[in-house]
């Protein structure tokens, strides 16, 4: 119900052009956000678990 | 044309899963193992499955005299049969002289009507052994057999309990809340009016005398027949002036008419 | 239009209200154990409102969400009446009737040991058969599910089931695996202590049987925001789903990987050996892959969308995306969400480094961001789009739907980093009060006031979006045109596998028992029976 | 959308997501990876023992008698530490241990689950009745940490704090040998 009134059907060779060149954003917005993620755990695995000892 | 679309999805997929499946399990039951020193192949999966034979850290122990030796047994804590509170009736006779004809003490001996019947019991079986030693009591339990106890104690909890009209908030602090970096628990969380405890008497209406020389005992460490320590731990941090607090608090006397003695 | 929209609203109405009703316990409990407020004169209070606030907020409410559009995707997608209305105004009544039987036991307090039940305590046996009941009714949702899947194929044979219902009915399926767990606990465990035909239970073996459940409804509560993601926002937005294998393919996955985790929240126990919690540890691990696939396939997704728009550049595309449009909103919020609350969720399940934050308010904080925080704002999204398909009436001005999404965001981060950050100075978990006056304490302090402010915020904005739902009753009737599901750039051919369930749920079944079987088997012939603790008043 | 036939394209969006994949696969092993390494490295891994109690005689007999609770020094230097956890209360309530020592607690329940952690480090543990829990760790900071139970025990929970303190192993070994050592309640 968001979408606005009477938005046109893309063009179907721009979709297509856009389509295949889509990923590149995605990657780049996906890969710094997943890459964000997998730091904040590394960052806690050496500020905060290392430094609190072991448990065995 | 989808590349997914030419392959067998289902077998890929089921392979993928036992090839992560037996990675996981070699690391996580011989190769993580072998970081604890000297255990064979076999005993380092058993040690990952839970095996506790590696431990063997128990080190034996029996309780030492004057601590309780009470396991409480199922049939103390449910109802009593009317046989069995008849005989109960019959043997409390010996103890109307102190706890009182209905189980309501006019001496500074505790209130017994409407107790736990596992309570009675098991102070009684302390009493017996000498996990609480008190001169009157000892000579009187001597006699008493295992089927005796039980009957008495379900006797007593038969019989209707003094109940307190004071609301749970209007109770002190200690009561209510406890205080957590004392680790002084709320009384009310085991002695009833908002939770109970299985083997925690109920306390409301019990005399102000008995109740602070109870807890002074379990302060000092001269009464230690509460398992594991269990009221030790409540009250040895409690000051004298908290402990009294408590006793009048139970005995339902108000500050403002502390002078008012039980009954 | 939708035919079952009554019974559709009724699921719906019933979640949210039940939803804002457990909001208002939540930022009460902040409020009293926080330095605002002096400690609450019987905390038995407190526990008794986190038990209906876990029970309404775990069980009851996603149940209904994933109930009631599981209704609407199975006609919206399969274009056919939903076969079985009746079955489902009675599965409906279930739910709804557990969800009351439960809550008057825990209003009485005679049960409050949490939604997690916690054995040996032992609360009121109604609890426990309502939420028997809960569950009943959804599995017939599950089986209602299968159902009109079965008869759309049977009247479209050859043809490839609809990405909105596929996801759907694994949903549902996992849901139906998922429950079994804790179904096991209360049925051959809780229920025959609490009414009084046992006296002893192993506690060591519930918590084993809970863990099945516990993480894997985890999943079950993604499930509609995940269906949202794919199926709802790429068009809200006048984009095109990226790939819809793919979409499936995750969806196939979640099925898979949901179940044989859950022990990575019984790392800290000693009841299960550790090698089993390493494998569990590792499987957790699988199941983020789906969640990292779904990220890339709804940001290609968006991307087409913002391109379409004319957006350029490698990143400046994000700036053409419709950000005006709540349902880019909901989803842009969802993932900042996910991704802190992914991050926390990492550290949960690796191993070793749980015990830094095991069972410390960091948890809470974690689940929060997660499922208050990325799956129930894509709640609101998928209610607010089919909203206007079930009332005919519009939903009036968007501003306040933004605000409403903005609250939320807000409110949660506010409420949940510090939370995270109380966990690390080692708040513990369910406490009722705190004496704040202690120096090792008073640093954690602000953490509950920022919880109280956040939560506020989060209770305004449930209140609005109560009252936005409300108040389009009172707009224009609206003629609308036939409701649509994203569509997907090219429509390629679907692997098999991926039409069907055969194989995920027979990984899935395989997998529960391959690594649930053995610590299940151990406890079941270990002695550790021990007597039940009765939470009642006696 | 549903029931189309397939058309010739989609053939970009696989190439991408498989690659996606993989990276995806590659962060998560990675990960695993760490975790592993950090186990064998350090040896370091969560507690694996199943050993069975009976909690309604732990104050009878077997090594939760009162007498053995609390740190005692074993021969090779290190300490092991028993414990007790109940509603509402630990056993004992306050816990002396040197600094800088290789601790083995080994703790229970004697009524329904409780856990602990020792606030700043990572001991955190869960006490389930009918169970024994036992690791070991080290503790390299002086001072006093708070102990609280972290899981849910009843009404009383919110009360269940417990303290732990790490003093200099001369002052430890000075305390045990006074009898005073052990704990500090």
């Amino acid at each position: 119900m968001f979408e606005p009134d009477g938005t046109p059907e893309p063009d179907p060779a721009e979709l297509e052009r856009i389509y295949r060149r889509a990923p590149v954003g995605a990657l780049t917005v996906a890969g710094i956000a997943t890459g964000l993620v997998f730091a904040l755990w590394l960052a806690f695995y050496l500020i905060v678990f290392l430094p609190r000892g072991f448990l065995s | 044309m989808s590349l997914l679309g030419n392959r067998p999805l289902g077998g890929l997929a089921t392979i993928t899963v036992v090839v992560v499946g037996c990675f996981a399990f070699a690391i996580g039951f011989i190769l993580l193992p072998a970081a604890e020193p000297q255990a064979t192949l076999w005993e380092r999966i058993c040690r990952a499955a839970g095996s506790s034979t590696a431990i063997g850290a128990n080190t034996g122990g029996a309780a030492l005299p004057g601590f309780t030796s009470v396991v409480l047994p199922a049939s103390a804590m449910t109802r009593g049969t009317p046989l069995q509170i008849g005989r109960g009736a019959t043997l409390a006779l010996r103890c109307t002289a102190c706890h009182g004809a209905q189980g309501l003490s006019g001496a500074n001996a505790p209130n017994l009507a409407g107790q736990y019947p596992e309570v009675i019991y098991k102070q009684l079986v302390d009493f017996k052994r000498g996990a609480r030693s008190d001169a009157v009591m000892g000579a009187l339990v001597a006699a008493l057999t295992e089927k005796d106890m039980l009957d008495l104690a379900h006797y007593y909890a038969y019989l209707p309990r003094q109940e307190s009209d004071q609301p749970l908030a209007a109770a002190p602090p200690l009561v209510r809340v406890g205080d957590p970096m004392r680790n002084i628990a709320p009384c009310a969380s085991c002695h009833g009016s908002q939770d109970g405890k299985t083997g925690a008497p109920a306390l409301e209406g019990e005399p102000q005398t008995y109740l602070r020389t109870q807890l002074t005992a379990f302060a000092t460490g001269t009464r230690k027949n509460d398992p594991n320590a269990v009221m030790r731990g409540e009250v040895r941090r409690m000051t004298a002036a908290e402990i009294d607090g408590l006793a009048r608090h139970y005995a339902g006397v108000s500050p403002e008419n502390a002078a008012g003695a039980y009954p | 239009m939708i035919k079952a929209r009554g019974l559709i609203l009724a699921h719906f109405w019933t979640a949210f209200v039940l939803f804002f009703a457990a909001l208002w316990l939540g930022e009460w409990q902040m409020l009293i154990r926080s330095p605002l407020h002096a400690w609450i004169s019987i905390p038995e209070h407190y526990y008794r409102s986190v038990t209906a606030h876990g029970t309404v907020m775990a069980y009851v409410f996603p149940l209904l969400v994933a109930m009631g559009f599981g209704y609407a995707i199975s006609e919206l997608s399969l274009k056919q009446p939903l076969i079985g209305i009746r079955w489902a105004w009675a599965a409906y009544a279930l739910v709804a009737a557990g969800a009351l039987m439960a809550a008057g036991a825990v209003a009485s307090g005679a049960a409050s040991v949490l939604y997690t039940f916690y054995p040996p305590l032992i609360g009121s046996p109604f609890y426990y058969i309502g939420v028997v009941l809960v569950v009943v009714g959804s599995w017939m949702w599950v089986a209602l599910m299968a159902v009109n899947l079965h008869r759309w194929r049977k009247t479209n044979p050859g043809k490839i089931v609809p990405l909105p219902m596929y996801a759907n009915v694994a949903g549902a399926y996992l849901w139906a695996w998922t429950a079994v767990g804790a179904a096991l606990e209360i049925l051959l465990q809780i229920l025959p202590v609490a009414l009084g035909f046992k006296t002893t239970i192993d506690a060591g073996l519930a918590r084993v049987l809970f863990s099945w459940t516990l993480h894997a409804i985890v999943y079950f509560w993604l499930m509609p925001a995940y269906i949202a993601f794919y199926v709802i926002v790429p068009r809200a937005i006048g984009g095109r789903l990226y790939s819809d294998v793919m979409a499936r393919l995750s969806f196939a996955l979640f099925l898979v990987f949901a179940m044989p985790i859950g022990i990575h929240h019984l790392f800290a126990d000693p009841q299960v050996g550790s090698g089993f919690k390493y494998v569990h540890s590792v499987f957790t691990g699988m199941v983020v892959i789906p969640t990292l696939l779904t990220v890339f396939t709804i940001c290609a997704s968006v991307e087409i969308a913002a391109r379409l728009r004319g957006g350029k550049g490698i990143l400046g595309w994000v700036r053409a995306l419709p950000w005006r449009n709540p349902a880019m909103l909901g989803l842009a919020f969802s993932f900042v969400m996910l991704g802190f609350g992914g991050a926390g969720g990492l550290i949960n399940m690796s191993y070793q480094l749980d015990s830094t934050v095991h069972n410390t308010q960091w948890i809470t904080g974690h689940f929060h961001l997660i499922f208050a925080g990325a799956v129930v704002i894509m709640y609101f999204v998928l209610a607010y789009d089919l909203w206007p398909h079930l009332t005919g009436r519009p939903l009036g001005q968007l501003d306040l739907i933004r605000a409403q999404l903005w609250l939320w965001l807000i409110g949660m981060l506010v409420m949940t980093i510090p939370w995270h950050l109380a966990g690390l100075l080692g708040m513990p978990r369910r406490m009722a009060y705190f004496d704040y006056s202690n120096p090792a304490i008073a640093p954690q302090a602000w953490t509950v006031t920022a919880a109280v402010i956040g939560g506020a915020m989060l209770v305004g904005s449930g209140a609005l979006f109560i009252f936005i739902l409300f108040r389009s009753y009172f707009g224009p009737r609206l003629s609308l045109s036939e409701y649509r599901f994203s569509a997907p750039v090219h429509v390629t051919a679907v692997p098999k596998a991926l039409n069907g369930f055969a194989v995920w749920v027979a990984l899935m079944i395989a997998l529960t028992i391959a690594n649930y079987g053995v610590p299940i088997a151990q406890l079941m012939f270990a002695k550790t029976n021990v007597p039940a603790v009765f939470y009642f008043n006696r | 959308m549903n029931a189309a036939t397939p058309d010739a394209g989609g053939a970009e969006a696989d190439v991408a997501e498989r690659r996606w994949a993989m990276v995806s696969t590659g962060l998560v092993v990675a990960l695993l990876g760490v975790i592993a390494f950090t186990g064998l490295h350090w040896a370091s891994m969560p507690l694996s023992a199943i050993e069975p109690i009976d909690p309604t005689t732990l104050h009878i007999s077997g090594e939760f008698v009162e007498q053995n609770l609390g740190a005692q020094l074993r021969p090779d230097g290190s300490v092991i530490v028993r414990l007790i956890a109940q509603q509402y209360a630990f056993n004992p309530q306050c816990i002396e241990i040197p600094v800088n020592t290789k601790i083995t607690f080994r703790g229970t329940s004697a009524d329904v689950v409780h856990g602990f952690l020792v606030t700043g480090t990572n001991a955190n543990a869960m006490l389930v009745p009918g169970y024994i829990t036992t690791f070991s760790t080290q503790f390299s900071h002086l001072g006093d940490h708070l102990m609280p139970c972290h899981e849910y025990c009843g009404t009383g929970h919110a009360a269940m704090w417990a303290h732990v303190r790490v003093v200099p192993s001369k002052e430890f070994e000075r305390n045990i040998l006074g009898n005073e050592g052990g704990h500090c309640d």
